[in-house]
């Protein structure tokens, strides 16, 4: 609670009996706000009565940036936005600027690229997982989902030296060729991460303080998300089937066969099943895709430097927050003329208003919580 | 000898804190300072071999009552500053009137003694070894022969509920 | 030597024993509350795989004497404008009020400060209901808009859940009528069972109000709110959080020794007068025993070699006790230590038992919001506490009057009340569910 | 032991003290706990007077009067909250209208 009694008091006169519209902030240094984010919540008593976000803290003017940069120069900054998810942002650039340079990466780079997108993915709704629950006060499932991604971490760090931001894949192809004994660290954890996942069904799916919290919480209906932009899980959770890897498949996602998961009411419960039924899905995607890594070159005939010819395209993927896309205008020089990304996150984060009405203050962390947003991406 | 020094302690406690409370300006420290006096009447029911009750005080009185005039004290966020004047001039008819009733009373008490026939029949009370148990001796008469009031103020405490709610309920709906 | 030196000497004669059993308790609580906070950190790490404070003296168990120099240590820093006494007051309150309530307490047949008077538990209960002021004068006097909305809800959440613990309290003293803590034990011992098996629900409510009442586990709300109200021990550092601190677990404790003399039969041994179960008594030397085996093999696996040595001496430490539990059992002239030793060995290993289930909740359980909070404790304990001292009692008069046997009572009325348990929570969950529900439908049709 | 007229006096002070608080002071919670106060003074000449002739009527009669204050203090304090709420004030002399 960032803020001081004093702009407190001066707003409203808030007698704690004759509290009327009492305007009370959230964060920026707050537990549970995923990061820099400030809620100013307009209370009545115990309800809320609306919540205005103040972003910003954490912009960085990447945009801007990208106008000075190359194409390849770029690339690592896309990493930063996401830093939960650093890899299926790199994906998502590197397939936009090879739309727009027409090129096509090799099929064993787009089955590598497949696999390790879809491991961040259940990363990154591994550290959503644990933060989610910690913040309605389950203080165990934090590290199991902790432990977890440290094996995927690992996996990361062998195959490109880094982490969390991993600039693993470069604009045409990868890098790095997959180390041997790729495939099995990736079997392995797959095989271990399904008895894990019962570890959270056990603790938290059927447990009645759980359902009581997050049941009927935040709820957004099918047509309210689709106004609002919402996209992925939240998407997902309100009924509405649609997830670009089966809609508009890249990369390699055409050749595997998963189901994506829809929820019924919209609610906190439901994203919740949404997100874990996600991760088993991934997990599924990995052992298909692992049993047959086609041979071949991993990156495709494209030059050292990049002068893709003036025009514009728009690319999205289905990032683990829901749709990031790339829109990018090229001038024929080797500097895009303008990069303008759209964060999942940050459309999501609009839709915290609409959801936070008539809940309680401790309703407000859990629909945070369910968002799962991250400020790098909100702000840029 | 032991009786005495416990009577004088928690008497000596209980007046104090009772007239501290009585000029405290901050209505906090004056509740504190009431549930210092309750506590010593507590333990001066305990020397009067009344366990039952000395333990009927402190949690009604200290533990639900206190709770209840701080709970209020801090929800009318009674201003701790209120430097209004405490006392006008009624306190000095106050002090007057009490130092009269004072006088009144105490000679009724030391007159009575001399009265042949008037003063009150005491013998020296039973010893406190021989005293049958309190909680169950209390037991066995409040449910046999005052049986009655004990239903009486029951329902006096449901009346009291209810009205207190009613009465300290956000009135949302006319608002 | 004048009369008063002699009264005072007299009294000395007469009371020493209390006092010096005061003096242990008063010194020894403070420490076991920080073992007891140490087992804790221990207990959730090892549940969360990993691996707990392991920094301070072989395995972490300097822990809480750092804990407490750097409590001491730390600068006191009061609020502006604060008011000075009732800030100080506040957390000497709560914890002499767990400190009394531990006088009354016989953690054995012996050892047992106030010499059983005969309000027993209602004092123990009573004044650790006092705990209660000093939380509310605490938020109060940290002069906090926020400490003071903390204050007020752990009040909210402490006073009705006592309501509801009474209740349970009360259906235990029918079936042992009587107060005195040694003589509910001994009623314990003459029914032949411990009076959580005929009393199961009364049990049941007792754990849920007692989780709640200590502010811990899933109802920790008031303090460990991470929305923006962060409780009445916001504005408290150094010395006085750590009376906060250590008055709450010494509630614990006093908490977990009350639902054993009143459940688990104080200090008797399970199946207390089951004659050829006997060879239960000669259970606590094998366990300490048993620990000191543990110690001995885990010894050699010590990385370093500060912690082997340590690990011999705690492996010898246990087999001295083992030793000295066991020479009563066999050595005829000493049996009359054996009461008095067992008694206090079985009682805290209950107690320790009751505290480690507290403990185990807090590491699975999510929180309560404040509302559902409020509703468990009103619409639910309470109503079913009510109507379990009615059946209890209704079960004393079928034993009484008609003779039946007590266990059948029993059984009977326990189903009846479990059936009301049932009526309740689905009574409510329907009417809850129906109105939250339609208030998410109320919010505007923003999106057209 | 201690005789019946240290009893008397002790809470014949206390009802003084209890007194002078009702009449003098302006704010109405401090008005309210002077009652309590007069309230436990009573309680301790009837213990007293029970403990004296050994009959336990007078402790029955005190636990009575224990609930009966704890009944007016809520109800009490809830007419303190509602003038309070409509009025913002809890002090005595403001409290001059019949009906607001």
């Amino acid at each position: 609670m960032g803020n001081t009694l004093r702009d407190d008091a001066t707003q409203n006169n808030s007698t704690l009996l004759g509290a009327d519209e009492l305007v009370v902030n959230m964060g920026p240094q707050h537990p549970s706000t995923h990061g820099v984010l400030r809620v100013k919540l307009k209370l009545d008593g115990e309800r809320v009565r609306g919540a205005e976000c103040v972003i910003g803290y954490l912009h960085r003017g990447v945009e801007k940036i990208a106008e000075h940069r190359t194409y390849q120069q770029f690339a690592p900054y896309v990493d930063r936005m996401d830093y939960v998810a650093a890899v299926s942002n790199g994906l998502g650039y590197c397939e936009a600027v090879e739309k727009l340079l027409n090129a096509e990466a090799p099929p064993r780079a787009r089955v590598i690229r497949t696999i390790l997108t879809e491991l961040q993915r259940i990363a990154s709704h591994l550290v959503w997982l644990g933060t989610h629950a910690l913040d309605i006060g389950a203080l165990t499932p934090l590290f199991y989902c902790f432990r977890e991604r440290e094996e995927i971490l690992k996996i990361f760090e062998k195959y490109c030296g880094a982490r969390l931001t991993t600039h693993a894949f470069r604009i045409g192809g990868l890098q790095y060729e997959a180390y041997d004994g790729f495939e099995k660290d990736v079997e392995r954890f797959c095989k271990d991460f399904e008895r894990r996942i019962q570890d959270y069904v056990d603790l938290l799916t059927g447990n009645s303080i759980w359902i009581g919290r997050t049941r009927n919480v935040g709820v957004l209906s099918a047509a309210e998300c689709i106004a609002l932009g919402a996209s992925g899980p939240l998407l997902r959770a309100s009924g509405v089937k649609w997830d670009l890897r089966k809609a508009q498949p890249y990369a390699a996602y055409d050749q595997y066969q998963f189901e994506i998961p829809v929820g019924a009411n919209g609610d906190t419960y439901d994203r919740y099943m949404v997100r874990m039924e996600e991760m088993r899905q991934s997990r599924l995607i990995c052992l298909q895709a692992i049993e047959r890594i086609p041979e071949g070159p991993i990156l495709g005939k494209v030059g050292k430097v990049l002068k893709p010819a003036a025009g514009e395209i728009y690319h999205s993927i289905e990032a683990p927050k829901g749709i990031l896309g790339y829109y990018i205008v090229s001038d024929g020089t080797t500097q895009p003329y303008r990069v303008r990304i759209r964060p999942p996150s940050f459309v999501n984060l609009q839709a915290l208003d609409k959801m936070v009405r008539g809940h309680l203050v401790a309703d407000v962390v859990a629909i945070i919580g369910t968002l799962d947003i991250v400020l790098g991406e909100v702000d840029r | 000898m032991l009786d005495s020094v416990i009577f004088y302690f928690f008497a000596g406690v209980a007046v104090l804190s009772a007239a501290l409370m009585v000029t405290r300006r901050n209505a906090v420290h004056s509740a504190v300072l009431l549930a210092t006096a309750l506590l010593a009447t507590a333990g001066i029911f305990l020397q009067l071999r009344a366990e039952f009750l000395f333990i009927a005080q402190i949690i009604l009185y200290v533990g639900g009552i206190m709770v209840l005039f701080i709970f209020v004290i801090m929800l009318v966020r009674l201003d701790v500053a209120l430097h209004q004047i405490r006392f006008r001039f009624q306190k000095w008819v106050a002090l007057a009137v009490a130092l009269a009733l004072g006088g009144e009373i105490t000679a009724v008490l030391l007159l009575a003694r001399r009265l042949p026939g008037q003063g009150l029949l005491i013998q020296a009370p039973a010893s406190a070894d021989k005293l049958p148990p309190n909680s169950e001796e209390l037991a066995r008469s409040l449910f046999s022969s005052y049986l009655l009031p004990f239903e009486i103020s029951s329902v006096l405490l449901l009346v009291a509920m209810v009205g207190a709610v009613v009465m300290a309920k956000k009135r949302t709906d006319d608002q | 030597m004048s009369p008063t030196v002699q009264a005072i000497l007299a009294f000395l004669q007469a009371w020493w024993v209390e006092i010096v059993c005061g003096v242990v308790i008063v010194a020894v609580v403070p420490l076991i509350a920080g073992y007891v906070v140490l087992v804790e950190r221990k207990l959730m790490a090892d549940m969360q795989a990993r691996l707990g404070p392991m920094r301070v003296g072989p395995h972490g168990l300097l822990q809480p004497i750092a804990d407490a120099v750097k409590l001491l240590i730390k600068e006191d820093i009061i609020p502006d404008n604060a008011d000075k006494l009732i800030f100080w007051l506040a957390p000497v309150i709560s914890m002499v009020a767990a400190m009394t309530s531990m006088g009354a307490i016989a953690f054995g047949p012996t050892f047992q400060v106030a010499r059983d008077i005969n309000v027993g538990i209602l004092f123990v209960i009573g004044v650790s209901s006092l705990g209660l002021l000093g939380i509310i004068l605490g938020g109060w006097a940290s002069n906090s808009h926020y400490s003071i909305l903390g204050a007020i809800r752990s009040t909210a959440q402490l006073v009705s859940y006592e309501t509801a613990a009474g209740f349970a309290i009360v259906s235990a003293l029918l079936l042992a009528g009587t107060l005195k803590i040694r003589a509910i034990v001994d009623a314990q011992q003459q029914s032949g069972v411990w009076f959580i098996f005929l009393a199961p629900i009364a049990f049941f409510i007792y754990l849920v109000a007692s989780i709640a009442e200590t502010n811990r586990a899933p109802f920790d709300l008031p303090e460990a709110e991470s929305e923006l109200v962060a409780g009445y021990m916001t504005e408290y550092s150094g010395f006085r959080w750590a009376l906060y601190f250590l008055g709450e677990y010494a509630n614990m404790i006093v908490v977990g020794s009350v639902a054993t003399t009143l459940f688990l039969g104080g200090w008797l041994r399970p199946f207390p007068s089951v004659h050829w179960l006997d060879w239960l008594d000669t259970l606590p030397p094998l366990m300490i025993a048993v620990v000191g085996v543990y110690c001995v093999y885990r010894a050699g696996k010590q990385p370093a070699r500060v912690q082997t040595w340590f690990m011999w001496a705690v492996a010898l430490a246990c087999f001295a006790l083992a030793l000295i539990f066991a020479v009563p059992l066999f050595v005829a002239p000493l049996k009359f230590v054996q009461p008095g030793l067992h008694g206090a060995f079985w009682f805290l290993l209950k107690v320790s038992g009751y505290i480690y289930l507290f403990m185990w909740l807090r590491f699975t359980l999510p929180r309560y919001r404040f509302d559902q909070l409020m509703h468990l404790g009103w619409y639910i304990l309470i109503p079913l506490a009510i109507v379990n001292v009615l059946s209890v009692g209704v079960a004393m008069i079928f034993e009484s009057e008609f003779g039946w046997n007590r266990w059948l009572a029993l059984v009977l009325t326990t189903l009846f009340t479990l059936a009301i348990a049932m009526l309740l929570v689905n009574l409510y969950d329907k009417r809850r569910t129906a109105d939250s529900s339609s208030a998410a439908v109320a919010t505007d049709r923003y999106a057209g | 032991m201690m005789s019946p007229a240290h009893y008397l006096f002790l809470s014949l002070a206390l009802f003084l003290i209890g007194s002078i608080g009702v009449i003098t002071r302006r704010n109405v919670i401090v008005v309210l706990m002077s009652i309590e106060l007069i309230l436990n003074a009573v309680n301790i000449n009837l213990v007293a007077f029970s403990r004296i002739f050994g009959d336990v009527a007078g402790q029955v009669f005190a636990l009575f009067i224990i609930a009966d204050a704890a009944a007016e203090a809520a109800v009490g304090l809830g007419i303190i909250i509602a003038f309070f709420r409509n009025r913002e004030t809890v002090l005595a002399d403001e409290m001059d209208l019949l009906k607001w």
